[in-house]
């Protein structure tokens, strides 16, 4: 069985509500399931008159089980959270690429605001095999948008919870915490565009490497649009190495994120400042 | 009845497409990332993204959001511009499983003969289709598809320099779609392809902005086909070269739609990214179709509505 | 926050409307069906269906057909005629529990001019709205609202007859909204309402003839939103009369969309068939949005878009 | 309570297979329920894009729960048929007018073609309290199509059963079927246009009172778009009564299927020749 997308169809097994607007659900689709990477993704086309699917996030990933934790965000992600259990839904994946793990003996520190905690269960889980140092930070606007802590927890790695409210854990942000805590050899993160870029300009001016997963609003989710382009460095492995166009004075190159990330290197994105 | 040998080539100019049914430009790549998850090689066709001259890095992000029904884009043709393209690209196209169109944009008459001349003669393609959807920069930036006079100076250039059959692709955003086919016929077209997307723009209530960097964008999807239908049915009714006809077709019944209002082929774009099966489904939809009539070619479908009366008043 | 006094009215030129949410023209009647369900006088104005000078009974049937997020149709201008009009219709408008804008539709300059000067200083009628969309008779039946000087003398004809602010009606087949929607100020509009329904057809494929008896229709409803919403934009960006903003509109966020663009008021059609409460929805959303931004005026909100910068670059 | 259409929202209480592609669906809904009208109907709205609401002939009608019979047309009604039970569904109701009861002692003939015997079961049950002489001819495709026949079967009335390939009751039509019954007094039907058509026919050439429900696409549902329109003779009570257009030659005038309608007399009725 070979790991590259596929277009399947997957079964609701269950959904859990664990705050309001935000969900769990469990599909079955075993293909998704035995090949998922750490940071990959499913695009799932749902009953509505869409014209595009919605690209999430694979979370978890057990025998012939994937997990995903979701927000209802706007209208896809609406209907999603109200399929029936039963329902059949059409799924490729696994999409994109995925976090490299680090060598042995490196202390891993993993950055997660908001739903980007759902880039990290299956990373969480080869680091607790690989038996790598590491330590938890999730950040939350407050209390009751921590989610997905329970099944990370379940590896016993510490955790780091900030809020921004206060009302859990340390009153600040994910980057705030991060510069008080031991220094980590890697870095991992996912969640809001300024906080990954604060992640990386920190990682940048300690030397520390850092992987993220980045989002972006999709169009095909498989690399064909170019619609979810992210500006890295020209000559950058994941770039399109197409020539430098006329009176183009930056020195950038495009990658798609859907199909050479969504995991990209903080030496290779360039920001906008 | 499952067993009648059905005969659904269609011919664009002095090309023959082994069926109708045809992945549009700017959706598809080469087809490289769809031949991970289905049969690519399905399609009677597959359109390349358009090359310009230079390369081109297009439009900020963002540059897609889902409407009702569709999709806005607002890419801006990026590209690895004409000469990485023969140089890195062409020497693939030979891989590509079925028949390729190539696809031309440029922002003057010049530009366009330049790059179509340098497709001619690739290998495995059988036709050029001109994006004449972007401004012409010699003409105070109007569109050339939305001037008669614009769009023959580059369908005449672009004739004079190449073998291959020529298909200029129109846009909707005119008053009259009829005097500029027209116009495209008389250049020499050997046929048109409609529509492209039609303009568009989200708002970004929550920041106060357009949704997409770009401000505007093309709309496509199942929102444009009654818009892209009527198109079809118009310029069917002007020229006499062959339309392919696209806009929002998702099922065998949309393709029909557009084969019955006189178009000789389809295209498929937005649809592919919800349903990579498209392709199969329409080709299906159709053979049904010509079983269904016992017709055995696909070529006498076309214009099968234009034929038949409209439905004479109400009981 | 709620108890903030919000100040919703609009001036659609000397006419001050009490909210900035109306009902489209030919969707509403004069809320008289709708009243039976929800309180219609919470629109800050009806536009009444488009009068014509004599009676029409309009197209054969099918008249609608449902597509894909939106309906396409093909009514025809069914109407009793102006005569008939002023002596039923007329006298009861004084019962309609909100304003009411007037609608005329011609088919020649004088139509207008006649039609419209009947309408003028009708019972709570604040304004009329002129449905250019229709063919010029006397121009080879070009459309009124895809020539400028066609439009032009419309507007100037029915401006020298009529007191109350005349609101041309634009339709967005054209290739270039901008010098149409100045030529309607140059002669003397007093805002303009965008847009009339999109050219479309459905083929009926069972029966491979046209779905409606009309052949070609009008889509409306949300599939054409980002159309709408950039036809606002782009006549915002060239004229100073008011807009009203209309296609589409079926929820606050997509009302602050074309406010957003734009518009001044917007008007609402085909989602009124879906959610009779729409207006209602329309304006708590728009309230909602006041309080949000601590703005006290719904006129602020007038392209608050266009003052952002568009999002620059990507990370 | 007053009896004109409401906005409310509908529970899907049952939904029930019948033959493939038909279903019986129950929805409480008190308003609609109570108040139904024999041929009236409801406007639903349901999720997944549509830019209208569907039209569907309440079925059945007792205490606080209706009835609709209704085959998967198209997307809206395999939509309906996919909602899972308990479902809200925004409904507007009852629509239209209603067939009007026949005098004490004349023999009623209910002619239903396929899916037109979705208007009769409340005029069946209606005719029954009344002790009215009813002859019921349901036609069909063939016999997996004879659906509905369940619930009106409780009335006791004979039935007539017809289908185009003989596999149940009669081959034929319902027409044929009908010109070998005793002569009615007064006809009701619906069912496809060309068999309504047939019927008025019939019933004028013997000068049989006919009423008909009919059925047009629909835009708005509540008679203000003018999109289901059907011919009527000039001067008809259901008519809109506006002069004659220009030009029209035609002794006719137009009435709304949905708000006038979808109840006509045969006497009124002109049908395209
Ligand atoms: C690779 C990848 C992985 C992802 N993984 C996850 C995940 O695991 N969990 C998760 O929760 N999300 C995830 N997302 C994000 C999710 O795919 C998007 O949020 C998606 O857009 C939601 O789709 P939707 O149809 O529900 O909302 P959309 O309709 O697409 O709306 C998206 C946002 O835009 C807003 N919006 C829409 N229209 C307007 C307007 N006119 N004005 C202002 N705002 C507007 C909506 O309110 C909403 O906040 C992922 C995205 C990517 C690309
Ligand atoms: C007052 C009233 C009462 C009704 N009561 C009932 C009832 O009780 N039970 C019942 O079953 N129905 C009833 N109907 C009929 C039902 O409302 C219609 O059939 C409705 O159109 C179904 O909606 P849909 O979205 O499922 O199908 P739609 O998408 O509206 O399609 C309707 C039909 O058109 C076909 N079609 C769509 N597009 C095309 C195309 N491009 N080419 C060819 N064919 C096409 C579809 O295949 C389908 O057969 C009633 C209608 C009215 C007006
Ligand atoms: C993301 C995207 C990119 C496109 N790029 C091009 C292009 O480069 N050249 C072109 O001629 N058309 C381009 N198109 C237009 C399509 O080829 C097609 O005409 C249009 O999308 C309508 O068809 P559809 O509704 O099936 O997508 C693009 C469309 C999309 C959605
Ligand atoms: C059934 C129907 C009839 C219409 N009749 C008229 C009309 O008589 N005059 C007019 O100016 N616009 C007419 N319109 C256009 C609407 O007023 C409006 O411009 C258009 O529908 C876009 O708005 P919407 O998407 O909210 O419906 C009609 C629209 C519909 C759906
Ligand atoms: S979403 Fe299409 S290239 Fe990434
Ligand atoms: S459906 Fe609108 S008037 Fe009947």
């Amino acid at each position: 069985m070979d790991s590259s997308p596929r277009l399947e169809t997957a079964t609701l097994v269950s959904r859990e509500f664990r705050a309001p607007g935000f969900w769990f659900l469990k599909l079955r689709c075993e293909h998704v399931a035995r090949h998922a990477r750490p940071a990959q993704f499913v695009a799932l086309d749902l009953p509505g008159g869409f014209a595009v699917r919605l690209p999430l996030g694979i979370y978890t990933a057990q025998d012939d089980t994937f997990g995903l934790l979701f927000k209802e965000w706007g209208e896809r992600t609406t209907r999603l959270a109200a399929l029936p259990e039963g329902s059949q839904i059409s799924c490729i994946g696994p999409l994109g690429n995925a976090f490299a793990m680090p060598r042995a003996g490196e202390r891993v520190v993993i950055v997660a605001g908001g739903l980007g905690v759902a880039a990290f269960w299956m990373l969480v889980k080869e680091l607790k095999e690989a038996s790598i140092d590491t330590t938890i930070v999730l950040g939350a606007r407050s209390a009751p948008h921590l989610v997905g802590r329970e099944e990370l927890a379940a590896f016993g790695f510490p955790f780091e919870i900030c809020t921004d409210d206060g009302s859990e854990g340390h009153r600040g942000t994910v980057i705030d915490r991060l510069r008080s805590l031991p220094r980590a050899d890697v870095l991992y993160g996912c969640g809001p565009g300024n906080m990954l870029q604060a992640l990386c300009g920190l990682a940048d001016k300690h030397g520390i490497t850092c992987q993220v997963s980045l989002e972006e609003t999709f169009g095909c989710s498989l690399g064909t649009c170019w619609g979810c382009v992210v500006s890295v460095r020209r000559g950058s492995g994941q770039a399109t190495g197409y020539p430098r166009a006329p009176g183009e004075s930056r020195d950038l190159d495009f990658a798609r994120v859907c199909k050479d990330g969504t995991v990209f290197s903080s030496a290779e994105l360039v920001w906008a400042s | 009845m499952t067993g009648a040998p059905l005969d659904l080539r269609v011919k664009i100019g002095a090309a023959t497409l082994k069926n109708p049914v045809i992945a549009a430009s700017g959706c598809y790549n080469r087809g490289e990332e769809y031949a991970q998850i289905v049969d690519v090689g399905r399609y009677g066709a597959i359109t390349l993204k358009s090359v310009t001259r230079s390369p081109r890095l297009g439009n900020d992000m963002p540059r897609v959001f889902p409407t009702p029904g569709g999709l806005l884009n607002a890419i801006g043709l990026q590209g690895p511009g004409i000469d990485h393209f023969l140089a890195h690209i062409a020497p693939e196209l030979s891989k590509v499983p079925t028949a390729v169109i190539a696809s031309v944009a440029g922002f003057s008459v010049a530009e366009f003969a330049e790059v179509a001349a340098l497709m001619d003669g690739l290998p495995n393609v059988i036709a050029i289709e001109l994006d004449v959807s972007c401004p012409n920069v010699d003409r105070e930036g109007q569109c050339f598809a939305a001037d008669a006079a614009s769009l023959a100076a580059v369908v005449g250039a672009v004739k004079s320099r190449v073998k291959l059959p020529v298909i200029p692709k129109l846009m909707p955003n005119v008053a009259d779609l009829r005097p500029i086919a027209q116009a495209a016929q008389d250049a020499g077209a050997d046929a048109v392809s409609l529509i492209n997307a039609v303009r568009g723009m989200v708002v970004d209530v929550a920041n106060a902005r357009p949704m997409l960097a770009n401000v505007s964008g093309g709309l496509t999807g199942p929102a444009i086909r009654p818009i892209a239908v009527h198109a079809v049915w118009e310029v069917a009714g002007t020229v006499s070269i062959p339309i392919i006809g696209m806009g929002g077709i998702e099922t065998g019944n949309d393709a029909l739609e557009f084969l019955f209002a006189g178009a000789s082929a389809i295209a498929i774009g937005t649809a592919n990214f919800r349903d990579p099966l498209v392709h199969v489904r329409a080709l299906q939809g159709i053979e049904e179709e010509l079983r269904r009539r016992s017709v055995a070619s696909v070529r006498e479908l076309t214009g099968m509505a234009r034929t038949t009366q409209a439905k004479a008043g109400s009981h």
